[in-house]
């Protein structure tokens, strides 16, 4: 069995990826698709929590989690859309509105 | 002549080995009839139709005489397949033009795992079942890996380059993601009634014909016969592939072997959806009016010493010959195999029933496709639900 | 025996047979390097083709939105299911309230039209 | 859970007459407001049995946890026990009857949606008010019902006279509230608590108390006394009540006469344990209701509306209520509360009644002799009459005398001569609004003449039922000295809310002691006898509308005559030394201060920022990975400092 | 093959997928490794014997918000980030290293947090004689995360309302309410 920290680690890269994922790629879904990485990370520790605290609260967590990336996922790529018909483009280098 | 029983012995005792080679060959009988669907749905596509329309249909391949009404024509159509030139388009995405096959075979192999083909059966003392899989959350795993056979169909379409490609996958996969809700809340009431996810617990609690799950729950088998077509892009729901406007759907630009494996998904999908329709609502593998038990007492009192003859041939089957089926502990097996038949000419109806309606009834409309699944189904499915839980409710806890 | 061990294996396997039949054309099949340039352009029926690829319309994503959210719902109604017998009544009243606010915006989905193919 | 649906039922009702109704006839929502408090009633009732027959021990019923901050802990639960019981009577009783008769006179109204909804959505908070278990609930009613008050006094918005009385009527509230609010602020500080139970238990079973906080006590009920002077009405804050006499009558009736008034003398009974520790407290709330009673007793006598009159004798008879509060007759003082609900709710909705025969008009000096068009109001009007004089027999005899006599063994003479003066005072002039308004020729012009007449059932039928209430409840606390009856009913029901903690007992020896019955009795014949003579005067005065006596009398006093229709300048007073005041300083806080100083501060530091803004903002290139990457600078630098 | 191997398998797996879907120039191609990436991590999850979780992770996640992903990169066409080479400036390359430095100072905490033993009573086997890891999700979703439960309908509602209203278009674009905001000024 791998101990918790090896699964801690794992979610640490997956979330690194993410947080890579978001400062530097340019592309809305991109960043969008690193946020889910991110989410994902976060379940793995609440699953592994599961295993090592001996209770299923961290499962039922997750589907809470999942619930919310599906919500997040449906309202964020709707919102690409609308900027995507508004602006003509997703990538952020050009979507700069709030430029001071 | 030594066959070492010592060490046959041995390796029996080893449950883990035994349940993996148990496993190799349960994954390989239903390979084997896997690839074996789509040849003969083919000739039953094309005979029957013919059948009704009185003409003759394939009937010329064969061995000399040997005909067989044309069933060879399949064969030779599956060797034609794999010996055609590869061409994939200009501008097409190459990688996934060519992975995307199996992003769709995939799915279907596994699905196909989870079925319970016949009762658990005990031999060498094992508990052994006919299901290749069986995890804890039951059929759910059918649902969850059949939602990733979307992807095979839509990268296809995409990776083509060809906006009727795109356009066919699109709709196709927008279809299958309709349908799988109502699927889904169909399967609801079925966990109500039978009190489990598991797809062989629902078979045992099917052990009479007044049980089966199309009595207990007709509205649910409705709704599931309606998505099963829906979910495998079959006529009337065939707008993916509408031939009139979308050349051949998101298999257009598919040819050669890559096309045998799309065929060869989509046919055993077809028939997975079969074996879990006759599964959750026709009994699986129970015989109607007698019950598994009975089957294996009757089976268990026979004293059919075959297999004993022909190892006697060979000089080792002395012992075993006056034995019944029951005292050589095969007749589990035996009954579990007849179940098997029995799943398999109920699975067998619903692929007619495929072939029937599709030469029967004419092609949806894209929105009336749509608004049956979200405006009709959906709503139906949620009145199902709810109906049947007070109705459990009210038979079951006072 | 770890019930996933199965599902590795036929994984693995049908990875292979995937890669097999995908390739095996690719080696068995022949390769005739013709010069047309129609033979590998997109087909339209043999006609040559016309236009660019369009963009899709927006009802597929709206449609898949609301697959994800009706999905997540049904999930629900599994866990409740699967505890049905053990929650009674009271899961049922619990779930009337997960779904009467759930209708309300299925009947609000149905109102705005964005079910409509139009 | 029946306590529940009490509260629940005048809610609904008001969300239902506010939200729903608002489209549909003034009958739905009469007949929705009045169910409302109907059903409210009915459950009250079954509640109060429930109670009454489990032994009438108090029951404390948990709603749920509320306010939670660290050792402050408020939960959000109702108290029922035979006070709050017999209030929450009281206020949906006496509510469901006016709600009838509110139908009825709120006829010609256009859309009544908005006054039912008012009207009940005021049950619900006084019945929070009442029941709640802790000083924050009872705040949460005691701003509701003053919210209510205002939008009542303000119905008829239209009118600015009447939005000005709301106005007044919420401002001085908020001078009370104030007080009200120091006062909880302090109780916790000092007890900890805020709930009336667990105070309760602080005070009379728990260790004797210290020295700041028995100081603390003065001061806590002193500060909740302004706040019951605010709601009662008692001096200084009274101003507020003859104007309020703008809204409807109903409103006048159930609000500025039978429960909301009383909110202050039910809170000083709630915490009566509290009261008693503190004797100067006591002094002065006596003092304050004995002057407040003859105070307002005298302006009374002089004036014409008939609203205004009921209006200053409400203001009188809580002043008696208040002075038994000080005297330590808690029951004396909640008992004239119950009487006094009862005809003070009958003598206002007479005089609606009249208001609405006589077309809106409400000065009597142009009424007389409605006895012959109005047979019922008449009778009515003369229960309702003769029992706030206390003429004996009737209620007010029972629940005056009472006060009276604790107000001499409490108080001492002075007190108590206050209190006979103002009883004298109320005989006068409530028998001088009788003759006046049904007695004598009509004096009203041809046109409304023309269309007096009775009102309608709707209307009667409560008056009726209330006329039978103020006739027989006073026989439910009849004096030691009246044989043949039985004793002090009342005060023995309520003996088991009142404590005397055993730290104060010495202040209150009276309380404990018995006194001779010729002295009570003598005592109870002076003012009997004062009532009458006066009274006969009255009827002297006035039988035949104002006699030239009257005039005569008026001429001859006519400097005191002035001062007592000027309410002796009372309001003029607060304009020219606090109103006015503070509106020169509103204005030199706007013109100067604000615009000037606070603006340009504010603006100021705004334009400071949007200057280094401008300066900065090329930093800010609104791309989404730089401000990413700042906060991802913020994490490794937390990490970095984590590390070591 | 231990599970112990096998998880590091998953694990390298898991790793590489999460780079690619991060490093591919392709959005499909990122969908689809993220499809792997939430595949891989069900097969984790299996490992762990969370049944449940790993199913809804491939029902949902795999099947549903995937496909959505995919479904809009194909409906706005985007095959090719930004046109042209990708141009990387010296911050971002410091940034870069900074954000890579932040993580192994976290992986370097992470793996000093001294492993725990199981505390509570829901052991694998606990689950199983309770009635399956789906049956025990369930209750505890059903009894202790009630209100969670109740308003994660709410959350749908919200999210089926806010997507339709942002990405429909409205028949008549009604004039005047349009914003005029220009993005590439």
């Amino acid at each position: 069995m791998p101990t918790s920290e090896s699964y801690l680690i794992l979610a640490t890269i997956m979330f690194g990826c993410g947080v890579f994922g978001v400062l530097f790629r340019k592309n809305l879904i991109l960043v969008m698709m690193s946020i889910e990485l991110m989410l994902n990370a976060v379940n793995l520790v609440f699953v592994s929590a599961t295993q090592t605290l001996g209770n299923v609260d961290g499962q039922v967590m997750v589907f809470f989690v999942i619930t919310v990336a599906a919500c997040e996922a449906a309202v964020g790529l709707a919102m690409v859309i609308a900027l995507y018909r508004k602006y003509g483009t997703i990538d952020t280098d050009f979507l700069r509105v709030l430029r001071g | 002549m030594g066959l070492d029983l010592q060490q046959i012995q041995a390796f029996l005792d080893n449950e883990f080995a035994v349940q993996l080679i148990a496993t190799a060959i349960k994954f390989a009988v239903v390979f084997a009839i896997c690839i074996q669907v789509p040849p003969i749905m083919i000739w039953v596509e094309r005979r029957a139709p013919a059948l009704m329309q009185r003409r003759k249909g394939p009937n010329r391949v064969g061995f000399f005489k040997l005909r067989l009404w044309g069933l060879l024509q399949s064969a030779a159509d599956a060797v034609k397949l794999i010996l055609k030139e590869e061409i994939v388009p200009r501008g097409a995405n190459k990688i996934f033009f060519q992975i995307a096959p199996i992003f769709g075979v995939i799915p279907a192999l596994l699905i196909a795992c989870a079925i319970p083909y016949g009762n658990d059966f005990q031999l060498f003392g094992y508990n052994i079942p006919l299901s290749i899989v069986n995890v804890d959350v039951g059929f759910l795993f059918i649902l969850a890996v059949s939602s990733l056979g979307i992807y095979g169909i839509t990268i296809a379409g995409w990776a083509s380059n060809n906006k009727y490609s795109l356009l066919g996958s699109l709709r196709a996969s927008a279809q299958m993601i309709s349908y799988e809700i109502p699927l889904g809340m169909s399967l609801i009431p079925i966990v109500l009634i039978y009190g489990t996810l598991d797809l062989n617990q629902i078979v045992i609690g099917q052990s009479n014909l007044w049980n089966w799950g199309i009595i207990t729950s007709p509205i649910s088998f409705m709704i599931f016969f309606v998505c099963m077509f829906a979910e495998t892009n079959r006529a009337p729901f065939d707008l993916a592939e509408s031939e009139a406007e979308l050349v051949a759907g998101f298999h257009t630009e598919y040819g050669s072997a890559k096309f045998a494996l799309i065929f060869l998904t989509e046919y055993v999908v077809m028939f997975i959806l079969s074996c879990l329709a006759s599964t959750v609502f026709f009994g699986g593998w129970q015989i109607p009016f007698v019950p598994h038990d009975t089957l294996m007492q009757l089976i268990g009192g026979l004293h059919i010493p075959v297999l004993p003859y022909l190892l006697d041939l060979v000089g080792w089957g002395a012992p075993f010959l006056s034995l019944s089926l029951q005292e050589m502990g095969v007749h589990s097996l035996i009954a579990s195999l007849i179940g098997v038949a029995v799943l398999f000419i109920k699975a067998g109806f619903f692929m007619w029933m495929y072939v029937w309606v599709r030469w029967t009834l004419p092609r949806f409309r894209y929105d009336q496709l749509m608004s049956l699944g979200w405006k009709f189904m959906l709503p139906v499915g949620l009145a199902n639900i709810f109906v049947t839980a007070i109705i459990v409710a009210i038979l079951n806890f006072k | 025996m770890n019930p996933y061990l199965p599902v590795l294996i036929v994984l693995v396997f049908a990875i292979i047979f995937g890669c097999i039949m995908s390739g095996l054309s690719h080696f068995i099949g022949p390769r005739k390097r013709t010069l047309s340039p129609v033979k590998d352009e997109p087909y339209e029926c043999g006609v040559p083709m016309v236009g660019e690829r369009d963009k899709m319309s927006v009802k597929f994503y709206l449609t898949a939105i609301l697959f994800i959210l009706f999905d997540i719902e049904t999930i629900f109604l599994y866990l409740w299911a699967t505890t049905f017998r053990e929650l009674g009544w009271f899961g049922i009243v619990e779930v009337t309230i997960f779904l009467v606010i759930l209708v309300a915006g299925y009947v609000y989905v149905v109102k705005r039209g964005a079910l409509e193919w139009d | 859970m029946l306590l529940w649906l009490v509260i629940l039922f005048p809610l609904l009702g008001a969300a239902l007459n506010g939200l729903l109704l608002r489209k549909v006839s003034k009958t739905v929502s009469h007949i929705v407001g009045a169910s409302a408090l109907i059903a409210s009633f009915a459950c009250a009732l079954t509640a109060y049995m429930q109670m009454m027959s489990a032994g009438g021990e108090g029951q404390v019923i948990f709603g749920f946890d509320w306010l939670e901050a660290g050792g402050f802990k408020a939960p959000f639960q109702f108290i029922l026990d035979r006070l709050s019981g017999m209030m929450m009577l009281i206020i949906t009783g006496i509510g469901s009857l006016i709600h009838i008769y509110a139908g009825g006179y709120m006829h010609e109204e256009k859309a009544t949606w908005r006054f039912f909804s008012y009207l009940n959505l005021f049950v619900f908070m006084m019945l929070l008010l009442v029941l709640g278990d802790n000083l924050l609930i009872m705040f949460i009613g005691w701003e509701g019902v003053g919210l209510c008050s205002y939008l009542l006094i303000g119905y008829w918005y239209e009118d600015d006279a009447n939005a000005a009385a709301g106005m007044k009527a919420f401002l001085v509230n908020r001078i009370g509230d104030i007080g009200f609010l120091i006062g909880v602020f302090l109780c916790f500080k000092f007890f900890g608590t805020v709930s009336f139970s667990e105070l309760k238990d602080i005070i009379i079973n728990g260790n004797a108390l210290t020295g700041p906080q028995l100081e603390a006590v003065s001061w806590i009920t002193l500060a909740l006394f302004i706040g019951a002077c605010g709601k009662s009405a008692q001096l200084p804050l009274y101003v507020w009540l003859p104007d309020a006499m703008a809204g409807p009558t109903p409103v006048s009736a159930l609000i500025h006469a039978a429960t909301m008034v009383t909110a202050g003398i039910y809170m000083m009974t709630r915490l009566n344990f509290l009261y008693f520790l503190a004797p100067d407290t006591q002094m002065i709330v006596a003092s304050v209701g004995a002057a407040t009673a003859l105070f307002a007793a005298t302006i009374a006598i002089v004036q014409n509306d008939i609203k205004k009159v009921l209006a200053y004798s409400t203001v009188s008879q809580l002043g008696y209520m208040v002075l038994a509060c000080g005297v330590g007759a808690y029951a004396g003082g909640v008992f004239h509360l119950f009487t006094h609900a009862c005809f003070k709710a009958l003598l206002f909705l007479g005089a609606g009644s009249v208001i609405v025969a006589m077309h809106h008009k409400q000065d009597m000096q142009e009424m007389g002799g409605l006895r012959k068009y109005m047979p019922i109001t008449h009778a009515v009007m003369l229960v309702g009459v003769l029992a706030i004089i206390g003429f004996p027999g009737l209620a007010g005899f029972f629940s005056k005398d009472e006060i009276l006599w604790k107000a001499w063994i409490g108080g001492g003479p002075v007190i108590w001569g206050m209190g006979a003066m103002a009883a004298v005072c109320t005989a006068f002039y409530m028998t001088r609004l009788l003759m006046l308004t049904f007695y004598g020729p009509n004096r009203s012009d041809h046109h409304t003449r023309e269309h007096l007449h009775e009102t309608s059932a709707v209307m009667w039928a409560p008056l009726v039922v209330l006329a039978i209430l103020s006739a027989v409840v006073g026989y439910l606390n009849v004096p030691h000295v009246i044989p043949g009856l039985p004793h002090l009913l009342f005060e023995h029901y309520l003996s088991p809310i009142i404590h005397v903690p055993a730290a104060a007992a010495e202040h209150w020896p009276h309380l404990t002691a018995t006194y001779s019955h010729s002295l009570e009795l003598g005592l109870m014949g002076i003012s009997v006898l004062g009532m009458f003579l006066s009274a006969g005067f009255a009827i002297v005065l006035y039988k035949n509308g104002p006699s030239p006596t009257a005039i005569k009398l008026k001429k001859s006093f006519s400097g005191i005559h002035k001062v007592l229709t000027n309410k002796y300048y009372v309001d003029e007073f607060y304009f020219k030394y606090i109103v006015d005041p503070l509106k020169d300083m509103s204005l030199f806080l706007w013109k100067i201060v604000d615009t000037v100083i606070i603006d340009g501060i504010v603006n100021g530091i705004g334009q400071a920022f949007m200057l280094v803004a401008g300066l900065t903002s090329f930093r800010m290139s609104g791309s989404l990975h730089r401000h990413a990457m700042v906060v991802m600078l913020g994490i490794f630098c937390l990490l970095t400092i984590l590390l070591f | 093959m231990t599970q112990l191997h096998l998880f590091y398998v998953f694990a390298a797996l898991v790793t590489f997928c999460s780079v690619m879907v991060v490093g591919s120039r392709n959005p499909v191609t990122s969908a689809v490794f993220l499809v792997f990436d939430l595949f891989l991590l069900a097969g984790i999850y299996a490992m762990m014997e969370a049944h449940f979780v790993a199913a809804i992770q491939v029902l949902v996640y795999a099947g549903a918000i995937v496909v959505l992903f995919v479904f809009v990169i194909m409906l706005l066409n985007l095959e090719q980030e930004s046109h042209g080479k990708v141009r990387v400036s010296i911050p971002d390359i410091v940034m870069m290293g900074i954000t890579g430095l932040s993580f192994v100072i976290i992986a370097f905490l992470v793996a000093r947090v001294p492993s725990m033993a199981t505390v509570g009573e829901m052991t694998p086997e606990a689950i199983a004689a309770a009635g399956g890891n789906t049956y025990v999700v369930g209750m505890v979703l059903f009894t202790k995360y009630l209100w969670p439960f109740e308003l994660a309908s709410i959350l749908i509602l919200l999210a089926m309302v806010a997507s339709i209203v942002i990405a429909k278009k409205d028949k008549a674009a009604k004039p005047g309410r349009r914003r005029t905001v220009n993005a590439n000024q």
